[in-house]
């Protein structure tokens, strides 16, 4: 794989919410065309791309669906200029793909939990389909703050019906499921889980602080895999630039990263308290 | 066997992690060292804050060549003071990469670098996209920040050439006459990748500097000739990524390399590299590191 | 639909032989113009004939990358007369490389072409390796040059320029000036390999100029920038071996492109270049070649 | 395979004849090298190598001798600087090695008849060691100016006995085998063939003047594929320079050839005619 660019043409785009975007697209990447243009890269759930709107920027977006051998999705959000920019293109218009990059989950045996905020579900998804491929039956978490921002709602409705995964979900307004926030549904969560059996895997993504809590409940629950998807400023996307590297461990959200597991996290300072800004300044969270 | 020295500055290894790779985090930089490098350069730092420029700034052009125009990003040298006392705090020997709008912003930057505890400055005068940064492409201007900031400073000074230009010996030359310690060879070549979809050049400042793979038998050359026109130590820097390549350059006439782009795949290189060399260096019948050096240059 | 003009030179095809890839016979060149060329360049050609350098004299350092240095090797014009009689004879056109140690002999060289029927002249003032054809690391060397060819002969005058210099822009204007008709960018960028086990450069004349592939991107960079900067054709060279690359000169602002190293595998490749362009040209809705041209320059 | 020069260790030495001498090595041509250090490069008989010989040249010599997967020869005849200092190498030492290069030998199943003159007979040997192989019983035809000038002379006459090839030889002062022309024993052999079976094939190489009525004979005799090896100076000896060139083709014998077929060899003017100097200036042969 080259690590650059290429572009490719939008298949079909879905308005999850009000603020977010599922784009959808086929795309192989640079250099693992293979003699049948197929292509056979590897692909771990929790890997990202840089997405590219060329004049504009190039960001690090999650991959939210992946069906071999070239069917991709990415859920954005929109935040700023990069992300509306994306979130306002038609189908058949073209954005810029790069990656895929980084690390991505353990997918262990367990059947796991799987726990997100927002637009944190979007690189959970892709494990969160595998086990349902693989016939097991993963726990899915989803909060958001109100019922209209609950990401991939009716998906996860739909797999509980006909997959049997258990689906859970929570709004701070009450608007949709539990009202409250989503650490608090996934204390209820675990908590529900026989009091002798050690969950195996819980994973999750979303605001760094949720994170950071959800580390705490996981260490009290005693998981034995607790692993998180982190969020930094990105240049090169592939562990040279050092931008997105977290302290002490100097180790590189894009490289390293971005799945860290509780273990690691625990010994970043950095987690839940700083981030570097595009020049390299560091400042709170 | 591979202790080297460039002027005052003893290098337990001649494996020196070059400028703007991994080097804004303190605790990075003390990683990479604890890896087997020799020296650890910082990525190079002004006299204020700068967001450098947009993304796209880092692609992979060839398999293990890159094209980056990071435009030297960076969070100013004050703020910087801190990631400097995080890596000496872990014994890491640190090289601080100054840069500058002015030439006397370079004395600042430097007199404040040697404050903090950097061991040495390299003047970074080479970047070939960051317009203010384009000092190396004349030898006077080379050798008027050379002798301001030797004035400034008691520390060992080494300039980053730019490749970029007619003739690398004479501002190498230059440098040298103005008292410069060492010189690093070489900084990024220009150049640009233009998407033929979106018809547009892919990097953000439309054009940026090539490093990895790519740049080594451009640099090789560069260090090759250096060597036969000037007496302070050199700093082999391009493409290097693996003993081989480092071997070549020494043989070529480097008292020390800088590695870069090849960083991406992990600190395991400086284990390799050291082994490699050791090994080469054994088998070739030498003493040391030293006895190979220029070692091309013998009829 | 890919007509293009070089001057007066009228071209079916924009992809054009670069010099001293197969262009020592007449009846090569030949071929290589009826496999789809919209013209060939000739090997440079002096007033004398040259032994050039030593074996080894061309390798390839990385995959399609080679490094080469030839010196120049070439039978001298007054025979070559008979190796432009057979290609013209055939219909080809024939774009005479032309150098000289002296300025005056570029005049005399280029003459004796005309009188042969060659086409137009490329001026070679930018082989990197060959110490007597450096003309085209100054600028008013540049200039003194071309004016003096264009007033020894009526033929259309193209001048190739060096990228190992500081400022190409300035070269390129100053050929312009005086009067040149086309660009050709760009020669090779200086390098050298080093072989570790036998200790010495490869090259017999240690170091030579890089082509191929890794040209690509720094070349596409002086093409990008020449077009903001002249107004007369440019025509690209570097590192083209498929369409892809070819489009990228063309969407950077070349006129017409120059294919080199990549005809070591066949001569094929000028019907790929074709197809692919005209798809290319068709697909995005582009009326012809002109129609694309320096099109990476709209924002 | 990367067409640069890679140094080996000289294994083996024989002392040939008088002016010539095999060298074998163990190679992996540079970018062939796969995981366990081996290569599976192709190679077909009438290929050659650029031989590098650091500080002074780099030479075309045709491979001698292959033996999968790694194990090569040359066998170099003492010509000028370059072939001398190559031929005063000794065990243990060092030369560079790029290739192998060029087109080879069309491998038909006929038995063939494998002429050569000289040194000429290198790049033929692995061609008839693969027909003695695969259990066919090549022809050869070996010619020189005196016996002692007869390469490969002891080891055909082992092949004759042992493996039942059919050997000839001549030497121009009799000293050995019929006294006479190369030439003139070919016909001989050509003769003996039963005059109702067209012969198949028919490989030569030596001095071009000897190729062009080796031509001559095969035509004479209709046989149905003659193909030759011919000699160039070269530089890159990967068809970049045009040095190689033969007029009015265009055909570049490093990269087209050196193996040429009687029906190309026809239209070629130059063929036994000119030839082209290091400065490519053109001369008579
Ligand atoms: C590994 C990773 C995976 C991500 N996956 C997703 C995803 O699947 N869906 C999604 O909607 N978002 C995802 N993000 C976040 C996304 O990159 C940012 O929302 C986006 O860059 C904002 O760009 P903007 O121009 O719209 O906003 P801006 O106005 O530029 O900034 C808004 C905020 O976004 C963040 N941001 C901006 N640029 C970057 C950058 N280069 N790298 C990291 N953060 C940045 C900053 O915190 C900033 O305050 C991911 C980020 C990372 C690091
Ligand atoms: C495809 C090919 C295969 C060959 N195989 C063999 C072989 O198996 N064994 C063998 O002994 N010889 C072989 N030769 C010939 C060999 O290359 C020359 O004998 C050698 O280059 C002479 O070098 P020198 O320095 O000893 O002699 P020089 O003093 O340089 O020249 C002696 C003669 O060798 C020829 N020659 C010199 N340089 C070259 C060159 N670069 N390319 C071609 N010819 C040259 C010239 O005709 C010259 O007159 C082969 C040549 C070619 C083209
Ligand atoms: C992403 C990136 C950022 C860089 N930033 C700097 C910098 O700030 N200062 C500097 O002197 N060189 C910088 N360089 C150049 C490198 O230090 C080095 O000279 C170049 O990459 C060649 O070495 P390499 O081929 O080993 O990468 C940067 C290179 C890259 C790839
Ligand atoms: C073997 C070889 C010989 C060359 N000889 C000449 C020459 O005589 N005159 C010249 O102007 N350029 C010469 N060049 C440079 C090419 O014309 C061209 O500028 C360069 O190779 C870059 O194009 P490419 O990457 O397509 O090969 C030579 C290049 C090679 C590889
Ligand atoms: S973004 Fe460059 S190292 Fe992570
Ligand atoms: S030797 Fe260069 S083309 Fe044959």
């Amino acid at each position: 794989m080259i690590r650059k660019p290429k572009l490719i043409m939008i298949e079909k785009m879905v308005h999850e919410t009000k603020s977010i975007v599922s784009l959808y697209f086929h795309y192989i990447p640079a250099g693992c065309e293979n003699k049948d243009g197929q292509s056979t890269v590897p692909f771990t759930p929790g890997q990202f791309f840089m997405i590219w709107l060329p004049h504009l920027d190039e960001i690090p977006i999650s991959v939210s669906f992946f069906e071999p051998p070239d069917y991709w999705g990415i859920s954005v959000k929109i935040v700023g200029e990069a992300t509306r920019a994306l979130c306002g293109l038609h189908v058949g218009e073209q954005f810029g793909v790069r990656g895929p990059l980084g690390s991505g989950f353990e997918i262990i045996s367990s059947p796991g939990i799987f726990f997100g905020g927002g637009v944190g579900l979007a690189p959970l998804r892709p494990a969160i389909l595998r086990k349902v491929r693989d016939k097991q039956k993963p726990t899915v978490v989803n909060c958001a703050p109100c019922g209209e921002d609950l990401l991939f709602h009716g998906e996860f409705e739909q797999l509980a019906q006909e997959n049997g995964i258990d689906y859970y979900f929570a709004t701070e307004d009450g608007s949709c499921g539990c009202q409250g926030l989503g650490t608090e549904l996934l204390v209820q969560v675990l908590e529900k889980f026989p009091s002798k059996t050690r969950i195996k895997y819980l994973a999750a993504c979303g605001p760094e602080r949720m994170l950071v809590k959800a580390l705490d409940i996981a260490e009290k629950f005693k998981v034995l895999l607790f692993q998180a998807s982190l969020e930094r400023m990105m240049r090169c996307g592939m562990g040279m630039c050092g931008l997105c590297a977290i302290d002490p461990l100097g180790l590189r959200v894009c490289k390293d990263g971005p799945v860290f597991s509780g273990e690691v996290l625990r010994k970043c300072t950095d987690f839940g308290r700083k981030v570097r800004e595009f020049t390299g300044h560091k400042r709170d969270l | 066997m591979l202790e080297t020295n460039i002027a005052s500055l003893k290098l337990k290894t001649p494996f020196i992690l070059a400028s703007g790779i991994l080097g804004v985090s303190g605790s990075t930089l003390a990683k990479v060292f604890h890896a087997g490098a020799g020296a650890v350069v910082s990525k190079s730092i002004g006299p204020v804050p700068r967001q450098g420029y947009n993304n796209p700034s880092v692609i992979e052009i060839f398999p293990d060549t890159f094209l980056n125009a990071v435009g030297l990003a960076n969070p100013g040298i004050d703020e910087f003071a801190g990631e400097v006392k995080i890596a000496k705090d872990q014994g890491t020997v640190i090289i601080l990469s100054v840069f500058g709008g002015e030439l006397q912003e370079y004395g600042e930057v430097a007199k404040k670098a040697e404050k903090m505890g950097a061991d040495a400055i390299e003047l970074n005068i080479s970047c070939p996209h960051a317009h203010i940064s384009c000092i190396g492409a004349d030898a006077q201007r080379t050798s008027e920040v050379v002798r301001l900031v030797k004035s400034q400073t008691h520390l060992p000074i080494i300039a980053k050439l730019n490749p970029n230009v007619t003739d690398i010996v004479e501002i190498a030359r230059s440098a040298e006459k103005a008292g410069v310690d060492a010189i690093t060879a070489i900084n990024t070549v220009r150049g640009m990748l233009i998407d033929i979809d979106a018809k547009c050049p892919v990097l953000a400042n439309k054009s940026g500097g090539i490093s990895g793979k790519l740049l080594k038998p451009i640099a090789v050359k560069v260090v090759y000739d250096l060597f036969e026109s000037v007496k302070i130590p050199i700093i082999g820097c391009g493409g290097i990524s693996d003993w081989r390549d480092a071997v070549e350059f020494f043989l070529a006439g480097a008292s020390a390399v800088q590695i870069g782009s090849a960083l991406w795949k992990g600190f395991e290189i400086f284990t390799e590299l050291a082994k490699g060399t050791k090994q080469y260096i054994v088998e070739n019948k030498a003493k040391n590191l030293q006895d190979i050096i220029g070692r091309a240059h013998k009829a």
